[in-house]
């Protein structure tokens, strides 16, 4: 038994911290909330590409890396709340794969190569996002219906759309998507109501695309609880830093009790939450029978533990904690936005609930 | 034990509340969300409402007639609030002024700063902010450091103050500032000053939230001038501690109401989309109202205490407490019973339109910082109440 | 508005402190726990009935203190884990002024001076306190049934027993009752299962008995909030002054900041707590039609507060906190089986949502 | 990463079931509930118990072959205790002597003393109890105060110890005391004693459960002889100090598997009252196991942690935190959940059979006390592992 990355993974973890303290620091998330109209630097996606970021979740065989690099690499992410479509592409490459064909493969290489954005559309829920009841269609070489908070859909080109027919592929019309942006309380991550009467074309039947998105939800849920980590370990790092320079009564602000035992308490989280994260990544990248339940373990953690860990790291710092200028926010909100998506913490504790068959270890 | 209300006080409400059915054209979120306006327009608003509230004898609800005022209980100076909070009227902008500046000059002042400053403050024609808290001082009010410099007869302030609301749209500050280095309690004046003058700069401070209600204020060399002094030189930390004091019972019913109000909302949203039926959801809204009504039995309990002049007790920490960790329990449950609607910004399209969640639950987080952090509250409780010992 | 008890309940609340302190302070509680196989000591009881305890719910014509003075009296037992049938006994005279009718009028005089100990008999249903349906009839002057958790039931000298044709009047038979003890964590709180076919008395009709039943039961869910309450101002009082006076690393204990802010907590939460019970016993005094609302309130509010303070205390006492000897014990397993009767936790939570309509203030 | 048990786990595990099946008659809380048993017969019942596991060489697993014991990894240790959780298996009486005392012995011991007690101490013919916490000391184990004074070549000890477990059934306690009264870490020896002697008092100390299995322990001139020092005068501290690090990794899996146990007792109950189908019973149990999970998880990586022979990090003080604090919940809400029928005392007619839950309720409150508190251990956290400053 052993718990430590391997060393293709180390490897990988570390190049991408360096990666991203280079060319997408948390300044540099910042400065793409407020200015950037798509959300994400476009050469950075392509950049992620080049180095087979976004092939990440394809089999061995197409270049992929498994599901605990998955994790760790966007644990990083998570660190500078790096803004983007990544995970989101990342998840639709291994569904091309899987769906298998020749649209599929080309949109597949497209996509893991960072040329094209494709990314899912499946809820039509606007109050319940594990909803999985689809009323979309596709006949006569058509898309109809409408799909709510796509994940940089209006900003894609092309979509994945779970219809009652199945999985079908609609390229973005020349006169654009007919989408309305959903804004959220994560600025950084951006969403659209897309209302589809398009062109599309079947990748997989309804049978075989039931098990192919579910696949893609658990390795979504997955990436967003290793974002949450991230989230956590930056949102307590800098938390804590700042106790210990910050002085008030005469001492640094890290020396009264109080707040030692506030910062104990989010490393419990923090550390805990990435023991349930990186168990389920194992379990996934080695197709245990649990993995969906150990995935859901994990996800139901990370959004309560997250939300507690990047809320105190405000409190931490007091005043200037609530100003735009220091970074707390920016984890807090991405925290408490993923907890609602990607297996809200509901439909996960559900998802454990149901797989517990008495629980035999 | 008494807590119903008085016949007075339920004639109060009851004239309030068709005054406010009458003269409040649309809820403050309404207006927040009408495209045509921008900050600017929306502090117009506020600005328009206060005096509409002013003419109508509800500003000034604790200052003397003569000033003004209406010379109200405390009762119902409580309810005004929690009124205009479950109408979700337009706050005033003035709030600080009218709450802590005025009673300062009412009490403290000279004749003449009354008669120059008291008319304008109501009426909202000139809108004041607060220069209390300093970025390096934190909770801790004795510890300010902004310096007043003797210049002839008048004093050249220097320094920075934070947490400055609506400091863009202000014409005067009042501000605390050291005439004595050395003397931590004495040597802090109480001072009136201009913002419109060489050596103020106002700016604004970007909020977690996106907003700039909040600002800093630098001062290099400003002038305050010493008929601008309110009480005596080294006067100003007592007259600030008299005059937070006599907020203890306006603010006793705020919370629970404008919470009410928003938990209504929540339910409104829940019932919308069928999940209120849900056995889990409904322990977890049970539960908010819960708190929710304890919170009320706690500002009820302080305002009948305030009400009967009683001294203080641990109520103001307790109370401050409890509300600001409420309000992140609050809008935390709310967001995620709400699923992927709650977390729309209010103008996002097919958001719920009668709170603005995102900005709830942001503005949480601060409420358990200012005004003195949850931190230095439990520490006050632990010390002043339970009487725990020092190391 | 005032929040203070007027004159005479000031007088019934100091004057039941000296009473409890000295016949019948908490390590009498104990010992009546371990030694007395009633659970209660009967000459003190006997004494509640000379001094006007019993008959405390009665109407003021009857000789009542209202429930101001009721929920007074019961923060003052709670603080000692007083022993015994007495809220059980008061909540049943009232409920035999409420049923009218000679054979009532006796039993209430009885157990008002008491002389007789009267309880009601409602519940059927092992797993869930609050279910209020009942099995059990009345016909032919005979009650058939099975009672579960009957408070000091096996103790009692009648039983008003929830039938389907109303509430029932059943004596204890000359052999005594078929009854089964029900031990729970508090072991001073006598609980037991009553099979019925006995003799016995309809006193009201279901139709009057409903309404009687429901006011019954929401007194003793104020009562049982008291008691709680009662049991979270000595669990704080004696934590924090066991923390001035032990000392740890050179220092007392109390002044460490850690066990400050937990200090703290526990005063938020007891006095919280206070508010609340009282709030909803002044509306219960004064017939305000919010009253069973706030009395749910209050006592939904109680249960997990006084668990937080009953057991912090024994954390702020460490290892001696742990043991039979210290007293901590004696309150949480008092708050936690109250939690569990009386209107749970659950339960006073659905009543607070159902009767809270857009909760206009 | 690899989480997968090696082969030879998996075999170790599957036999150690096999073996479990044939070999243990009933679980534990049978025969708690058997009304033949007093509390005597109940130490019978785990006494022979653990002579079976000797004799099955699930025993001294971490011991060397040369003193009986199996040599066993850490793995192997941790998923015999988690195996014996699950099966509800009567506990050691001897666990702290095979623990702690066995070790102590076997790396700090002479060749004599190890013959003399190894062969007994696995046997169970003789039961050892703990004399290391003491009332003043708490969680500070360095500021005991047990003494020992010499007495020609031996040592007269003065004292006294608490939390001893099993003290009344114990033939023998290890004892840390004080040669030295001005060196704090260096003036602590290590004593073995017997119990039946003058000047040794055990007094059953009755818990909040009504039961007794701590207790304390008076010296009083008692003897400790020279020959049953362990190590060299003044090297208890750091005797204690290595063999309290050996159960580093044994008890990795063991609360998971416990409360696991527990959980699985807790659906029963909710799926034969049918409160199971409720959403919100269902969400509060769902979370419970989600919690109990993230505690499996944390287990899993500190025994990867020991099977690689890392050095240790932060996780013993968060592993501790989060069982005990975990556990205090977990009944809490088992209880609620559970209704009326959750507040029986496993002998009350109509309770619950598979779990004693008053039991565990009220020693769920012990876990945060015992073995270094939650508070001591979150100051660890804060010193050693963020390095917080200390003022």
């Amino acid at each position: 038994m052993h718990f430590e990355l391997n060393e293709d993974q180390a490897l990988l973890k570390s190049s991408t911290r360096e990666l991203l303290e280079s060319e997408s620091p948390i300044a540099e998330s910042r400065t793409v909330m407020e200015d950037n109209p798509d959300g994400f630097a476009k050469d950075l996606h392509a950049q992620l590409g080049e180095l087979g970021y976004l092939g990440i979740l394809q089999t061995e065989d197409a270049g992929g890396m498994g599901a605990i690099a998955f994790a760790a690499v966007l644990a990083e992410m998570g660190r500078v709340a790096f803004p983007g479509p990544y995970m989101d592409v990342a998840v639709a490459v291994r569904v091309l794969e899987d769906c298998g064909g020749d649209t599929a493969a080309k949109w597949q290489q497209a996509a893991a190569s960072g040329e094209k954005i494709v990314v899912l559309a499946r809820g039509e829920n606007m109050t319940n996002a594990d909803d999985t009841n689809v009323a979309a269609t596709f006949a006569d070489g058509r898309v109809t219906g409408r799909k709510v908070f796509v994940p940089f859909g209006a900003q894609a080109d092309a979509l994945l759309v779970d219809t009652v027919q199945g999985i079908a592929l609609v390229e973005r019309p020349d006169a654009g998507w007919n989408a309305t942006e959903q804004t959220t309380l994560d600025h950084s991550q951006r969403f659209a109501a897309i209302d589809f009467d398009d062109a599309g074309e079947l990748l997989c039947d309804a049978s075989k695309g039931t098990q192919v998105l579910a696949d893609a939800a658990r390795r979504a849920t997955l990436g967003a609880s290793a974002v949450m980590l991230g989230c956590m370990e930056s949102a307590l790092e800098s938390g804590v830093a700042y106790t210990k320079e910050r002085e008030a009564f005469g001492a640094p602000i890290g020396s009264f009790q109080g707040l030692q035992h506030r910062a104990a308490d989010m490393l419990i989280k923090t550390e805990s939450t990435r023991s349930a994260v990186f168990r389920a990544a194992w379990a996934e990248e080695n197709g245990e029978p649990d993995a969906g339940y150990v995935v859901s373990v994990a996800k139901a953690w990370a959004g309560p533990s997250s939300r507690f860990v990047c809320g105190q790291s405000i409190q931490l710092l007091g005043g200037v904690g609530y100003t735009w200028e220091y970074d707390q926010h920016m984890w807090l909100k991405r925290a408490k936005t993923f907890e609602s998506f990607y297996g809200s913490t509901r439909a996960s504790t559900e998802n454990v609930l149901a797989s517990s068959t008495h629980l035999n270890s | 034990m008494d807590l119903r209300l008085s016949p007075d006080a339920v004639k109060f409400r009851d004239e309030l509340r068709a005054w406010l059915d009458e003269n409040l054209e649309r809820p403050y979120t309404e207006e927040l969300l009408d495209p045509k306006h921008d900050e600017d327009s929306l502090v117009e608003v506020r600005r328009n409402f206060q005096r509409k509230l002013n003419d109508a004898g509800y500003l000034g609800m604790g200052w003397p007639t003569e000033w003004g005022g209406r010379g109200a209980t405390a009762v119902e100076e409580a309810l005004l609030r929690a009124e205009l909070a479950i109408a979700d009227a337009p706050q005033s902008p003035n709030s600080l002024g009218i709450g802590l500046c005025g009673p300062a000059l009412i009490h403290h002042g000279t004749e003449e700063q009354r008669q120059r400053f008291l008319p304008a403050m109501l009426s909202c024609d000139e809108i004041w902010c607060q220069g209390f808290s300093e970025p390096g001082a934190g909770s801790d009010l004795a510890g300010i450091r902004t310096r007043a410099e003797p210049d002839g007869d008048d004093f050249r302030i220097h320094g920075q103050k934070v947490w400055t609301t609506l400091g863009p749209w202000s014409d005067w500050i009042f501000v605390l500032a050291r005439t004595d280095m050395e003397d931590r309690y004495g040597g802090i004046t109480f001072f009136l000053m201009p913002i419109d003058q060489p050596g103020v700069e106002m700016r604004p401070l970007k909020q977690i939230s996106g907003e700039s209600e909040f600002g800093e204020v630098f001062f290099d060399n400003a002038l305050a001038k010493r008929e601008h002094i309110v009480g005596k030189l080294g006067e100003g930390w007592r007259i600030a501690m008299t005059v937070l004091g006599f907020e203890r019972g306006g603010s006793t019913l705020l919370p629970s109401a404008e919470y009410g109000r928003q938990i209504d909302c929540l339910v409104d949203a829940l019932s919308a989309s069928g999940e209120i039926e849900r056995a889990d959801v409904r322990e977890k809204v049970g539960a908010l109202i819960v708190e929710n009504e304890v919170l009320r039995a706690n500002g009820m309990r302080t305002l009948a205490s305030v009400a009967q002049d009683l001294p203080p007790g641990p109520e103001s920490s307790i109370d401050k407490i409890f509300w600001s960790e409420y309000h992140q329990r609050l809008t935390d449950t709310a967001i995620e019973l709400m699923g992927p609607q709650g977390q729309l910004l209010v103008t996002s399209p097919g958001a719920r339109k009668d709170v603005d969640w995102m900005y709830e639950y942001l503005w949480s987080r601060a409420g358990t910082i200012y005004s003195g952090s949850s931190e230095i509250q439990r520490n006050i409780i632990a010390k002043r109440v339970l009487q725990m010992p020092t190391k």
